[in-house]
């Protein structure tokens, strides 16, 4: 298990340098003046201009500014705003609770809604009940998720009146976002559910189970559904880590001031080195919520240890 | 060890006059794959799949590559062909190394080289008819044009004992000892002077393995193709083969002419193997002396010391722990890699 | 208690290994998925939408009269006096935009915009996804750790993040425009395309027919075109369909952020964000474009589902 | 390192009968129709005896045994005809409960690959102990204690520690051992092995068999062989059964059978075996393949293969008869004539 660990972390370390370098080249292409764009119409005075460089290496050559910001990175410093001189840091200790919140939310309702569902599509596996839920996932999965938010608010919220419809920092107006967003996740991993466990219906081992005399609901709870669920496990551990980078459209259709509204409010604003930040942010939650995954893949299922 | 170098001659013992006249001649061939999964500056041990093994395959003949799964034989036949590169040793097939051949030259050499594998669902494209099949070598080898390929197909099609309307079809609509006909079949076309055959019948019932041993036979017979035939199963080695090989864990542990190894077997390996295949004969062997092995092949990842087959040789004495034994003749008639044959 | 998660255990009896003598017709893999899916009429329903679609995105007049004309250039017969009208079924059986300009004729035309976008972003992704996974996964060593790596390095920003930021990348002092929106998705999406190929070319390499081929001495040009290619496709096809579906929808949602095609096109996404704040009047504003998305969505997802299930051996 | 003598041991015992499988027909409802599985067959078995049911891949043979197992998955698969009694009580229409009393404690199986067989994600130790757990509510270090105990008994090395370790760390024939152990858990009267050393080089295949040997030996239970190899239970069988196309070709005590097969197939298919000792290097072979389930010959279903068929096995399936000259039957018309 630690010779896996380490390998995995070693494969990581080159995504993370080709990622983040990326990043940094194609934030450098978008065109405008991230020191103007501070200062809106106005000119900027030489002397601020020569400052502003300075302190964020805007006129160093391109490499060696991603090589100062890694260092930085490295030691947990992600820089600080352009227009607000805010530390970045302190940006993330606001908004990562937000986001974290609606995608701990969002994750729950998927795990609870989905494996049930998922259980009983395959147990009624091309009768109506089966059909009907394989339908009704498709169009789950065709919305696009700012039109189910504008729906859910207009409907749930204006209309109704149940749940507040922008945020209020109260618990209470993260559950409408949340809803939203776990709809679509929802209905991948039921699907999800369905599938592995049809798959591990047809396997040899259930035949050994059943021949020796296990119950059929011993058969299906200790053989068949542990095995099914490691995928859907595996599944709701990247859907938890790719909430925690914020969900732009929802936070935006809310007003939620998670890490999705904050970058998508960077981007309007030119204010490069929060995207930066951020940007650099989501690839370390992303590979470190894939080794997290991959352990627990491992730890699920013995075979992977020993790869 | 045997030597690595890639010039003949052969180690001292070889089983038989090296070679120039042989088909094929291979020579302290080695094959090791490296292991994933190990430390920066601690890698695991490669897997010594091929450890220096030596052997001919005379013109028209066959030679029998046996043993169980996971000692090599295999990979011989993968490494031979050029499918894996070699980690050491030659191989000479008509007096020309293949392992130092270019592109080109390896195109040409694999002319007259082809393969028959084991599996008859796996070895045949599935998108493909049975005609595009069987021509792919010709067309790849520019042999023969559009109706002549045509009837070169067909041709082919009867000797294997299929009828040329089944060359429109796929794959899938023929039965395993029908597709297994139509691998020949594409082994054939280029009329190749030695054919590799991995496995051709084991994973065919027992009343379609004896067609395709058959027909393998005839082909020989007409066509005075050599085989290299790899096979577990010693019955249907014996019945095909002219010189035979055990293979243990990555070594030929004996080695000789089929009445050799199946009327004087010395390895104790060899004899285990021998003891071990059933007979359908109740009478006899109820009451015959059976050699039952005890544990498992060990990992080529990591051999025991010595004599490879030494954990599971009831002979085993300490010398055998520290002394790796040639593949030399004893006094048993043929070569055989034991330090107290039979 | 039921077996019914179980119901595919094979039989152990061979059905359809076809006896030895018969000659039947050819059968092909193509074949075959077409007899499966022939019998579904789910299958019936995505193609039947669309083929309304693609009709609607190309003859867009067979559906709006009269046809644009010099009076009326945008063929949408505005009349500012008739701005936000409800649907009625006498004239504007979608009602009217802001604008007074007809509804119907918009969402009509929106088509176009919605499934060009989708079919040369996904053809993009296809074509780099089969491409770089092929020679990642053929070739293996140095060359598949770059692109497999890099593939892994697009994983890790989030795709709008990334469909973000490389439109503001594009966007020139000329404005965004609609290949931008095409180019900045099929420049996302690949690396799901790479994954998908490259594990299926692993498996097929492996096979032996393959390896057959490279013992008669075939280029790897040809192993890779004529017998990996047709046989690893199958699943990037189905991937492709969906994904046909999905880039509508992200489309929608970058027109809908304000970052999507230009504002003066007419696409489903500009309609919807037009249409956001003022739902609560105008609904139909809202409804319709998200019909006609959802629809042209479901169909593609829908073929896509189908088009797996034939496909897979496993169902057959 | 053993030379070991495999005695003779005297054939068919007279012990209680426990299995009798009577005129027993399973059909699948497929796309292309009904197919039939098994049709018409007939056997039983007795306490201390060995069955050998023969067959090659699609005859029917496997289907045959998991339907008495109740492991056929119902649909597609239907028993439209025929009983099975297990000591007399009828297992066709039994329900659940009492067929899940039956598995595992009266009658155990094992299959041909042990390592799809053995639920990867589950140590073995756990997965014997779950018999105990399961069938004799035994706590969890007893059965556990239990598990090693029989993983010693069939020849596991090191049994407390591999009881800890997962199936894909055990070689092939270790997995066979496990499942052996699990088999036996519970002292069964009957054991069904289905190609129990198909998957197993040729070595291991031999501990196995001797393995099953001697816990036949010492329990007594009854033993059902199902295999295509007709040398590896020549030493073991008491009676064999021989399966064409999901019909029963021939029946009867092993040693006449192998020394005269009776039907033609039988005949074909022990020519073609090949062999290590005699002078005979060519082999025999039947032309042609077995028939599909979908499209099978009329009369004899063997007829196109058979080298003595006749007008008469085109079109009128041969009635199964006792063989006049050595005990036993054949469904063959023209028994006898050669």
């Amino acid at each position: 298990m630690f010779r896996y660990f380490i390998r995995r972390v070693i494969q990581l370390i080159p995504v993370f340098f080709i990622t983040t370098a990326l990043i940094f080249i194609v934030i450098r292409l978008i065109p405008g003046d991230p020191i103007q764009a501070q200062f809106g119409e106005r000119r900027v005075p030489e002397n601020l201009r020569a400052a502003y460089e300075a302190r964020y290496h805007f006129n160093e050559p391109l490499w060696k500014q991603y090589f100062l910001y890694m260092g930085d990175v490295l030691t947990f410093d992600l820089g600080e705003s352009v227009a607000s001189q805010r530390p970045i840091n302190d940006l993330f200790r606001e908004a990562l609770p937000r986001s974290a919140t609606l995608a701990g939310m969002a994750i729950a309702l998927q795990a609870v809604i989905a494996i049930p569902l998922g259980i009983a599509m395959a147990r009624t596996k091309d009768r109506f009940f089966d059909n009907m839920s394989l339908v009704v996932t498709l169009v789950a999965l065709a919305i696009p998720v700012f039109v189910l938010g504008l729906v859910a608010q207009t409907t749930i919220g204006l209309q109704l009146g149940w749940l507040p419809i922008s945020y209020d920092q109260s618990l209470k107006s993260f559950v409408l976002p949340a809803v939203v967003l776990a709809v679509t996740s929802t209905a991948v991993t039921a699907r999800l559910m369905r599938t592995t466990l049809l798959e591990v219906g047809r396997e040899d081992y259930l035949r050994t189970a059943r021949a020796k005399g296990l119950s059929e609901s011993r058969t299906f709870r200790v053989h068949a559904l542990r095995n099914a669920l490691i995928p859907v496990v595996t599944v709701l551990a990247i859907d938890l880590g790719a909430l925690l980078g914020g969900a732009i459209v929802t936070e935006q259709i809310f007003n939620i001031p998670g890490i999705g509204f904050q970058i998508t409010r960077a981007i309007q604003n030119r204010d490069n080195t929060i995207i930066t930040g951020i940007s650099v942010f989501l690839v370390m939650a992303y590979l470190i919520v894939n080794l997290v995954v991959d352990m627990l893949y491992a730890w699920l299922d013995p075979r992977i240890r020993y790869d | 060890m045997t030597s690595t170098e890639s010039a003949l001659p052969p180690p001292s013992g070889a089983p038989y006059a090296p070679s120039s006249d042989a088909l094929l001649s291979v020579r302290g061939l080695v094959k090791e794959f490296p292991q994933r999964g190990g430390l920066p500056g601690r890698p695991l041990p490669p897997v010594q799949a091929v450890s220096g093994i030596d052997f001919d395959v005379p013109a028209g003949k066959t030679h029998g590559l046996v043993g169980e799964s996971g000692c090599g034989k295999s990979t011989v036949a993968r490494t031979v062909l050029r499918l894996e590169k070699p980690t050491a040793g030659a191989a000479m097939f008509e007096g020309a190394d293949l392992f130092g051949m270019d592109r080109t030259a390896l195109r040409d050499a694999r002319r007259n080289i082809q393969i028959v594998f084991q599996d008859p669902f796996a070895s045949l494209n599935p998108r493909m008819t049975v005609q595009t099949i069987i021509e792919e070598p010709l067309v790849i080898h520019g042999v023969s044009s559009g109706d002549e390929r045509e009837a070169r197909v067909a041709d082919l099609l009867r000797r294997v004992g299929l009828s040329p309307e089944h060359a429109n079809r796929y794959p899938h609509q023929f039965s395993g000892g029908q597709r297994q006909r139509v691998g020949i079949a594409r082994a054939l076309a280029l009329e190749p002077r030695l054919i590799i055959a991995d496995e051709p019948v084991s994973a065919l019932d027992v009343s379609i393995q004896a067609q395709v041993v058959n027909l393998l036979r005839d082909i020989q017979d007409e066509s005075g193709v050599g085989y290299l035939f790899i096979a577990h199963d010693l019955a249907i080695v014996r019945n095909i083969s002219d010189l035979v090989s055990v293979m243990y864990l990555g070594k030929i542990v004996e080695t000789g002419t089929r009445d050799e190894i199946f009327d004087h077997a010395s390895h104790p390996y060899t004899k285990a193997l021998l003891s071990a295949v059933p007979e359908p004969n109740p009478v006899t062997e109820r009451v015959r002396q059976r050699i039952v092995l005890e544990g498992d092949v060990p990992s080529p990842a990591d051999p025991p010391s010595g004599c490879r087959f030494r954990t599971r040789c009831w002979k085993a004495q300490e010398q055998c722990i520290h002394e790796v034994p040639a593949l030399i003749d004893r006094g048993a008639g043929h070569p055989v890699a034991c330090h107290f044959p039979e | 208690m039921t077996d019914a998660f179980d119901p595919s255990s094979r039989p152990g009896i061979a059905l359809a290994a076809s006896s030895a003598e018969d000659v039947g017709d050819p059968r092909t893999f193509w074949g075959d998925a077409w007899r499966i899916l022939r019998r579904k009429w789910l299958f019936w329903v995505s193609l039947t939408l669309i083929v309304i679609f693609v009709t609607m995105a190309v003859f867009p007049q067979l559906y709006v009269w009269p046809s644009p004309s010099p009076d009326d250039p945008s063929g949408l017969h505005c009349k500012l006096t008739d701005t936000r009208l409800g649907p009625s079924f006498s004239e504007h059986w979608y009602g009217t935009d802001v604008q007074g300009c007809d509804y119907y004729a918009q969402v009509t035309y929106g088509a176009r915009v919605s499934l060009t976008v989708a079919l040369f972003a996904t053809l993009i992704t296809v074509g780099l996804g089969i491409l770089l996974g092929g020679l990642a996964g053929y070739y293996g060593g140095f060359l598949d750790s770059i692109i497999s790596r890099t593939a892994d390095g697009f994983f890790a920003l989030p795709y709008l993040v990334g469909a973000i930021i490389v439109l503001s990348a594009l966007t020139t002092s000329d404005g965004r425009q609609t290949w931008h929106v095409t180019v900045a998705i099929g420049s996302l999406g690949w690396p799901a395309v790479v994954r998908l190929y490259r594990s299926t070319v692993l498996q097929v390499k492996q096979l032996e027919y393959v390896q057959a081929a490279r013992a008669l001495g075939a280029s790897d040009f040809r192993i890779l075109t004529r017998h990996i290619l047709p046989n690893a496709v199958a699943p990037t096809l189905v991937y492709a369909t969906i994904s046909m579906g999905a880039v509508i929808s992200v489309e929608a949602t970058l027109s809908y952020l304000g970052i999507g095609l230009p504002i003066d096109s007419i696409s489903w996404g500009i309609m919807l964000q037009e249409a956001s704040n003022k739902i609560e009047r105008s609904g139909h504003l809202l409804w319709f474009p998200t019909g006609y998305l959802i629809a042209a969505s479901l169909a593609f997802v829908l073929m896509g589902e189908q088009l797996r299930e034939a496909f897979d051996p496993r169902f057959r | 390192m053993t030379d070991t003598t495999v005695a003779f041991e005297p054939s068919i015992r007279n012990g209680e009968t426990l299995l009798e499988v009577d005129d027993l027909t399973v059909v699948f409802d497929t796309e292309d129709g009904v197919v039939q599985a098994v049709s018409d067959m007939t056997w039983s078995l007795a306490a201390g005896e060995t069955l050998a049911i023969l067959g090659e891949s699609g005859s029917g043979k496997s289907v045959s045994v998991q339907t008495l197992m109740g492991l056929i998955p119902k649909p597609p698969g239907r028993v439209v005809k025929g009983s099975i009694r297990y000591r007399g009580e009828e297992l066709v229409d039994a329900s659940a409960a009492k067929l899940r009393q039956i598995r595992g404690s009266e009658i155990a199986m094992i299959f041909q690959d042990p390592l799809s067989a053995l639920n990867p994600v589950y140590r073995v130790g756990w997965q014997i102990a779950e018999m105990f757990r399961i069938h004799r509510g035994a706590s969890r270090s007893d059965a556990n204690r239990r598990a090693v105990e029989l993983m010693e008994r069939v020849g596991i090395p090191n049994a407390a520690a591999r009881a800890r370790q997962y199936p894909h760390e055990f070689s092939g024939g270790m997995r066979q051992r496990a499942m052996i152990a699990m088999a036996l858990a519970l002292d069964p009267k009957v054991l069904i092995a289905d190609e129990p050393t198909t998957a197993l080089d040729v070595t291991v295949q031999a501990q196995i068999m001797e393995l099953l040997q001697e816990i036949q030996r010492d329990t007594g239970m009854g033993l059902v062989l199902i295999t295509h190899d007709l040398g590896v239970v020549a030493s073991v069988a008491d009676r064999v059964v021989v399966m064409y196309a999901g019909r029963t070709v021939e029946t009867g005590p092993a040693d006449p059978f192998y020394a005269a097969p009776a039907h033609p197939y039988a005949q074909g298919l022990m020519n073609s075996v090949p062999r290590l000792l005699g002078e005979r290097f060519r082999l025999e072979s039947i032309p042609g393949s077995p028939p599909s389930a979908i499209n099978m010959p009329n009369g004899c279903a063997f007829h196109p293969r058979c080298p003595h068929a006749v007008d008469r096995c085109h079109q009128e399936r041969p009635a199964f008869v006792e063989l006049t000259d050595r005990p036993g039957g054949a469904a063959c018309h023209r028994t006898g004539e050669f």
